[in-house]
């Protein structure tokens, strides 16, 4: 009979931004209840079954405590979540005064930047990812000009600012970076005109949800725009294919590790047994599936983290790990030096890819440190 | 500047429908539907599924989508608003039940047609180019002609028609419409259908060029109101106008104030209340709505 | 004496329409004075004029020699000219008492702060209020309906619910806007008995419209008439019934067959 | 003659008010009927009753000899039964035309309707200088003409006028007094006719009943009435 | 009658300052206090939207006054070194300033115009966010301290909640004496004129007017104490978050204020509190339901509203017959 351990997932699973969280939390479970088939998790002399306990903050930050209270009355100490800036910031307190870790999918530094000391990033955020993007496309493909374009929300709007800071910093002109769109917004041609005009080179769509980015694409090729498009926010093939068809070819994201280059088996099992479980995969669940691997395995090498975070963030600075979802030698590490001053970031592998026919493909694979 | 002009029309196309099916609930029932968007998102999902699921023709997915949307309508208002207008004593009391459904909605379509965005292929392929000043895709024309169709067939049922017209009276005085012989609960019933009817037509054509997912819903419910407000609540000509006026707007706002950048739609926002508190029934509306 | 109103040239337009044009005349202090006209002359128009509910084109209305026209309609009621509504307007959620006692808000002398805080000037005008509403109760013999919700009653009483708000006000001038309307004879003439009372005790000075003209002759001392926004003619009951222009526009000639 | 309309035993509540208590009245074919009383008596409250607006607590009636409590408004329209109601309840934002058009909601022949809209409008020529405008910018005068005409259009064998006079000038008063007297003539359509111009209402009508607080308190021939003391002194007054 | 209302008032507060602390620290559900805390300010915002509805309002903006006493009370916090107990007055004062500005024009609207004009509000006054500097736009304002100490004349009347082991606990405390102290004065105002004159205007604005009621100030009036109670209510949760966000407010939040509301009873002055109380907590103990939550929660709301349209409190109605 075997013990359980409760994850929490805190995060947006209804309402309009439902993508976010639903992928996550599908994720998880298909992870936990993967691994409880094989007959549960051993850490320390005990073995446990995963559970996962998940709560819809309805992308309230309001809500979010509420739901970090409620981790912190079920006794959970690890929870995965929130999905946006705001959400991250709220539950911080809650967190540190119970003894949370969190792994937030929000890019503020004040989170990971000490004295915070629970927050986890989850992810490669924009800041890290935009300037490695930027580089290869302006040393590759002779990028010069960029544009960005933001929904006029917080998270879209930072990551545009970060992007036009890492763009300039990289000597890139940028010919347009203050044209926003309601997100409700269900046609963009007046939304690009004025950015296509500016005849950019490269066109950034910062923190583009997967639902605007092949509108955008669609609208920005009809409008007879012909250079690069790219994000640094993950991005599901089908919903490209569905909504831009051949018009989304060449459309650069960051992704997981699922491309037939990098996924292993491991991860091929993974797509397979969440395509069973719910009927379809996301592709953006691939930059999710890290977060509950590394609080399984963190614990596996301190099972005194269990109960104790402070031994858990010890653990973080030398921990080490096999990466199963990626073929070859890749590590599962804490990272986070250079951007955090502390280790508070989840060394997941920066896939940039490219969309063509359907599928991506990946462009190019780096590291952060 | 053509360009701008021809976004503003085809914008103001479809959201000129889109508000139609929201007024004509609201002039018959004096009920905001605040799932009016939901409806729509829908009508979307429905088409979606038939056309890229089922693999059938668009029109077809088209008609499904009417069709189940009439009847979820009918069963909306027949189960859900009759009793409680029926029963209730403040009119707004109409909008909780509304904003109900409208989660429920939300719930529903979370649960059968998933997170994802969904879209349907282009039905035609190609771009209009008239040497670079007004460059427009073929299908879009296509929808904003069709469109203009509708709205115009629409008019012309709600004037030239029985049906039409007894649902006009009944928006202006139960009682006398009563005493023509109009059925009231059934009339209701068919403007509700109507309405709804309307709001998934809309979500099968869009499907095509913007795709739907789930969180479409709310956001459109607030345009359209912003729409009839525009034109005034309750009149069908001003929910037209709104939906114009609203298209033009963004259409021009977005492309005058771009070098402001992030201030577009506060400018629209806040020249919208400007303009109410100036005209508080909006373009055509009767005062007070 | 000046007169207690004087309308002085008041025109008002609605778009192309003329409602009321140029109209002038006094009215003096204590007197009954009825406005008659076809439907749709301006009568109703007129009196929102003069209680400046709708800004008047041109013209204005002077109050004991002041001009009240353009002031808000509130501080119009605070001075003393109120009107009751041609529609039967009431607040219909409330009782036929609660109606009379929350119109009583002129008279108070507490500031709304005072009736938050429940001073003591604050109570002894609630308890002014209620007795005075009582009064008007008994004044109109509303008693059997007081505390009838006001949406349950039938247009007659409606009528005299209304006139029991203007009354609450402590009017120095009334404008009733078709008090008899809904009403049989005989409650006409009670209501025409009670007008009079309204004059004689209360000394308010009566404006009104009305169509029933057995009522309107008894009641008036003068009569107005206008037809399409302009005055015909002015003068006192019997001048009015044999005023040609006004037989002619309004009052038609007698038919025995249809008992009119 | 035969009774179109009887009304036996009616008794009507809102809520907890009791409005009609036993109310019976009855219309022959062709006759024209006087509902007088004073406010409140439940004049309305029985017009509402016969047209099912209201659904009655006990008692019945009956249309040409068939149960008609229980019928929705709706079906009463279809039997022929038209209604004028109270305060005019014109469609306001619609044209003349198309007032006139509802108010042949219940008939489908195309030919018969334009047949009877000609009627109306030869019996009212002023709708037909109007024929296009708005209802609600037009005269209460003209509007309540329009309602009546409206009414005629379902070609009614029973027409319930409620009130017709309310808020209308001497001389329309009178036109309208007169076209009653002209469609009960012309076209054969038995008349119930609420009125609080007693005199008038008299006046035009073959019999009357007067109401007092939801009970018949008087009835009988209208001439008979118009000379009875206590109706000169509850209904009539002295002089015009 | 008077005593029966105190007796029921007396047993209000044991039960919120006696009986809850005493549960949950039975319980160990620590976690209710941060939700009894939630329902209480929300249904302190919501106080003011059902006022707005006693005049004939119907109010969807009240997130943007929320949103608005957030910013003041925080910008005042982080860059004046205000006290928050200061702050949270001023916050207050501050929204009813701009809605008197804003109400001005705006009230003169009625019906679905009013009401879609403040759910712009909502919407503007979050962009505004995003774009004024001293709101610091995207990023928002986070780490703001957890509110010090108040004390007059030496004398400590709340301790900083720094040096608080618990809070939470404190938290819990404030905002039920701010709902107290709103739910007293909702209820004063209801029940003297001036409740009755918004009733009167409520129920016809013309005759208010006729009757000499200034309906122009009245109706500014009641809209700035609305806006006051969205004002303390938005600084509250910004110190409990310790963060304050354009998003932290949105046209969701200014809907579910008005959900509140009809949920509880137009007709009934503490109809929001219980529409806060049962919206907010249900959703939170539905949460068991994971994915069909939603489904469960507007299903339930819906079913509500068909048995009782005109609210949970007009069961009282039926037993007493009265408001
Ligand atoms: N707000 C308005 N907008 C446009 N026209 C108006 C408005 N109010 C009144 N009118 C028009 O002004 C004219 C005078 O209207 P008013 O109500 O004063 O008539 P009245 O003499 O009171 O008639 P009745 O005896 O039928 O009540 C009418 O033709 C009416 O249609
Ligand atoms: N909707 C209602 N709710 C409650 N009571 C009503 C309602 N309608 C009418 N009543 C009551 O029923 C009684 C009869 O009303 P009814 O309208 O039939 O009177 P009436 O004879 O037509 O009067 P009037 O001449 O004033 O129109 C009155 O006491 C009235 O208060
Ligand atoms: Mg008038
Ligand atoms: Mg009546």
């Amino acid at each position: 009979q075997n013990a359980t351990l409760k994850i929490g997932f805190v995060g947006v699973t209804s309402g309009p931004a439902a993508s976010w969280g639903v992928s996550n939390q599908r994720s998880m479970e298909t992870r936990a209840a993967w691994l409880n088939e094989l007959g549960g998790v051993k850490i320390g002399d005990k073995t446990y079954n995963i559970e996962i306990v998940p709560f819809d903050d309805q992308k309230d930050p309001k809500r979010a405590i509420a739901g970090m209270e409620k981790m912190a009355q079920d006794g959970v100490h690890y929870v995965v979540g929130p999905n946006v800036d705001d959400g991250a910031a709220a539950v911080r307190p809650v967190a540190e005064q119970n003894g949370i870790m969190y792994f937030p999918y929000a890019f503020p530094k004040e989170l990971f930047t000490a004295p915070a000391s629970n927050a986890i990033l989850g992810m490669v955020a924009n800041y890290q990812s935009g300037p490695a993007i930027y580089k290869f496309l302006k040393e590759n493909k002779g990028v010069k000009k960029v544009a960005f374009v933001a929904a006029n929300e917080s998270d879209p709007l930072s990551q545009r600012e970060s992007g036009i800071a890492a763009a300039e910093a990289l000597g890139l002109e940028v010919v347009s970076g203050n044209v926003t769109y309601q997100v409700d917004t269900t046609d963009f041609t007046p939304v690009l005109l004025p950015v296509i005009q500016a005849s950019p080179d490269l066109l950034v769509l910062s923190g583009v949800s997967p639902a605007n980015a092949p509108q955008l694409i669609r609208s920005a090729r009809e409008l007879g725009y012909t250079g690069l498009i790219s994000t640094e926010t993950g991005q599901d093939a089908s919903v490209l294919q569905e909504g831009a068809g051949e018009l989304a070819d060449g459309f650069i994201s960051v992704g997981g590790a699922s491309t037939p280059e990098l996924a292993s088996e491991t991860m091929t099992e993974f797509v397979d047994r969440y395509t069973k479980m719910f009927g379809e995969y996301n592709d953006e669940s691939n930059t999710k599936v890290y977060a509950l691997e590394y609080i399984l395995e963190t614990l596996k090498a301190n099972p005194a983290a269990i109960e104790n975070v402070d031994e858990f963030k010890k653990t973080m600075d030398t921990f080490e790990a096999a990466n199963p979802f990626m073929k070859g030698d890749a590590k599962l590490k804490y990272v986070g030096m250079t951007s955090f001053g502390q280790k508070r970031q989840v060394s997941v592998p920066l896939v940039v890819n490219e969309y063509k026919g359907g599928k991506f493909e990946t462009l190019f694979v780096g590291q952060v440190d | 500047m053509e360009q701008i002009i021809a976004n503003g029309l085809y914008l103001g196309a479809q959201y000129a429908l889109i508000a139609l099916g929201l007024t004509l609930i609201f002039s018959l029932m004096n009920v905001l539907n605040f799932a009016h968007g939901q409806m729509y998102v829908f009508g979307g999902f429905v088409t979606y599924t038939v056309v890229v699921q089922l693999g059938l023709p668009f029109i077809v997915g088209l008609f499904a989508s009417a069709i189940v949307l009439a009847v979820m309508g009918a069963a909306i208002e027949k189960f859900l608003f009759a009793p409680v207008v029926r029963r209730s004593k403040r009119d707004e009391s109409t909008m909780l039940l509304a904003a109900g459904i409208a989660f429920f909605l939300d719930a529903v379509i979370l649960l059968f047609f998933g997170e994802k965005q969904r879209g349907v292929p282009k039905i035609v392929n190609g771009v209009l180019n008239l040497d670079m000043r007004i460059i427009m895709p073929y299908d879009r024309i296509l929808i904003g002609v069709l469109a203009i169709l509708l709205i115009v067939a629409f008019i012309a049922f709600m004037h030239y028609s029985r049906t039409g017209r007894a649902m006009r009276a009944l928006a202006q005085d139960k009682v006398a419409a009563q005493l023509m012989g109009v059925n009231v609960s059934r009339y209701s019933m068919i403007g509700f259908a109507l309405g709804a009817m309307l709001a998934g037509l809309v979500g099968g054509l869009l499907v095509t060029i913007t795709g739907v997912n789930l969180g479409m819903g709310g956001p459109t419910s607030v345009k359209a109101f912003l729409m009839i407000m525009i034109g005034g609540a309750g009149v069908i000509s001003g929910a037209i106008a709104g939906g114009f006026i609203l298209g033009m707007m963004e259409s021009v706002g977005l492309t005058v104030l771009s070098a402001y950048g992030d201030i577009t739609y506060l400018v629209i926002f806040a020249s919208l209340m400007v303009f109410l508190a100036v005209r508080p029934q909006g373009l055509m509306g009767k005062p007070w709505g | 004496m000046t007169p207690i109103l004087q309308i002085k040239n008041i025109t008002k337009r609605y778009g192309g329409l003329t409602a009321v044009n140029d109209v002038s005349f006094d009215v003096k202090a204590g007197e009954i004075l009825s406005v008659i006209g076809p439907n749709g002359a301006g009568k109703s128009t007129l009196f929102k004029l003069i209680s400046s509910f709708v800004p008047a084109t041109s013209g204005e209305v002077l109050f004991n020699g002041g001009r009240i026209s353009s002031l808000a309609p509130h501080k119009v009621a605070q001075m003393g000219v109120v009107r009751t509504f041609q529609e039967t307007t009431i607040f219909r959620s409330m009782t036929v008492r609660e109606n009379i006692i929350v119109s009583h808000h002129l008279r108070s002398k507490a500031s709304l702060f005072g009736f938050f805080l429940g001073t003591k000037q604050a109570k002894e005008d609630e308890a002014a209020f209620a007795s005075s509403a009582d009064d008007i109760v008994d004044f109109l013999g509303l008693q059997a309906i007081r505390n009838e919700l006001a949406s349950n009653l039938p247009q007659g009483h409606l009528r005299a619910l209304g006139m029991a708000i203007g009354l609450a006000t402590d009017p120095k001038v009334i404008l009733l806007d078709e008090p008899f309307a809904g009403m049989n004879h005989d409650e006409t003439m009670k209501m025409v008995g009670l007008v009079r009372r309204l004059r004689d005790e209360r000394g308010v000075t009566v404006l009104l419209v009305e169509h029933d003209m057995p009522a309107v002759m008894k009641i008036s001392d003068r009569i107005v008439c206008i037809n399409f926004g302009q005055k015909i003619a002015e003068g006192t009951p019997q001048e009015i019934r044999e005023n040609e222009k006004v037989i002619e526009a309004y009052l038609g000639s007698e038919d025995a067959a249809i008992g009119m | 003659m035969t009774k179109i309309l009887s009304v036996e035993n009616v008794e009507l509540y809102y809520d907890h008010i009791y409005a009609l208590k036993g109310v019976s009245i009855d219309v022959a074919e062709g006759e024209t009927v006087a509902l007088i009383g004073a406010n409140g008596a439940g004049k309305s409250s029985i017009l509402r009753a016969i047209t099912g607006l209201r659904g009655i607590k006990s008692g019945q009636i009956l249309y040409q000899g068939e149960r008609l409590d229980g019928t929705s408004a709706a079906d009463v329209v279809r039997k022929g039964i038209s209604m004028v109601p109270e305060g005019r309840r014109a469609f306001p934002l619609m044209s003349v035309k198309d007032n006139l058009l509802m108010g042949a909601f219940t008939r489908s022949d195309k030919a018969e309707i334009e047949q009877t809209l000609e009627n109306v409008l030869t019996r009212f020529p002023r709708l037909r200088e109007r024929y296009h405008q708005q209802a609600s910018t037009m005269s209460g005068g003209e509007q309540q003409m329009m309602v009546i005409g409206r009414a005629l259009m379902a070609r009614p064998k029973l027409l319930l006028l409620d009130e017709p006079s309310l808020g209308i000038a001497p001389k329309l008063v009178q036109d309208i007094a007169r076209a009653i007297v002209a469609i009960s003539r012309d076209e054969k359509v038995s008349i119930l006719l609420v009125e609080q111009n007693s005199r008038m209402a008299l006046s035009i009508s073959n019999r009357a009943y007067a109401l007092s607080t939801g009970s018949i308190a008087l009835s009988g021939n209208s001439k008979d009435l118009m000379n009875d003391d206590r109706i000169k002194a509850a209904y009539l007054g002295g002089e015009l | 009658m008077i005593g029966k209302k105190l007796l029921g008032f007396i047993a209000f507060l044991v039960v919120v300052f006696v009986l809850v602390p005493l549960f949950i620290s039975a319980t160990g559900r620590w976690d209710f206090f941060y939700t009894l805390t939630s329902v209480a300010l929300l249904s302190v915002g919501a106080a003011g939207v059902w006022l707005t509805f006693y005049i004939g309002r119907i109010n969807i903006g009240q997130g943007a006054y929320a949103l608005i006493g957030g910013y003041v009370s925080t910008i005042l916090v982080t860059q004046a070194n205000v006290s928050f107990w200061l702050t949270l007055p001023l916050a207050g004062l501050f929204c009813a300033i701009i809605s008197v500005a804003i109400g001005f024009p705006i009230l003169r609207l009625r019906g679905v115009y009013f009401a879609m004009v403040t759910l712009v509000l909502t919407e503007v006054a979050r962009l505004t966010a995003l774009a004024l500097p001293i709101t610091n736009g995207a990023k928002g304002i986070t780490s703001i301290p957890l509110p010090g100490e108040l004390s007059i004349f030496g004398l400590t009347i709340i301790p900083a909640f720094g040096t608080l082991s618990n809070p939470r606990f404190g938290f819990y405390i404030m905002a039920v004496l701010l709902m107290i102290i709103t739910y007293l004065v909702l209820w004063r105002i209801v029940n003297s004129r001036l409740g009755h004159l918004c009733r009167s205007l409520q129920q016809n604005e013309e005759l208010s007017a006729s009757i000499g009621v200034n309906t122009a100030y009245l109706r500014v009036l009641a809209y700035a104490i609305s806006s006051f109670f969205g004002g303390i209510a938005g600084a509250m949760f910004a110190s409990i978050a310790q963060s304050i966000y354009p998003s932290s407010f949105v046209v969701a939040d200014s809907v579910n204020f008005m959900l509140y509301c009809f949920l509880g009873g137009l007709g009934y002055v503490f109809g929001p509190m219980l529409g806060t109380l049962l919206l907010y907590f249900g959703w939170d103990l539905l949460s068991i339901a994971r994915e069909y939550q939603l489904l469960i929660y507007s299903g339930v709301m819906i079913l509500l509203m068909l048995v009782l349209p005109n609210g949970v409190l007009s069961l009282l109605d039926k037993k007493e017959g009265s408001r």
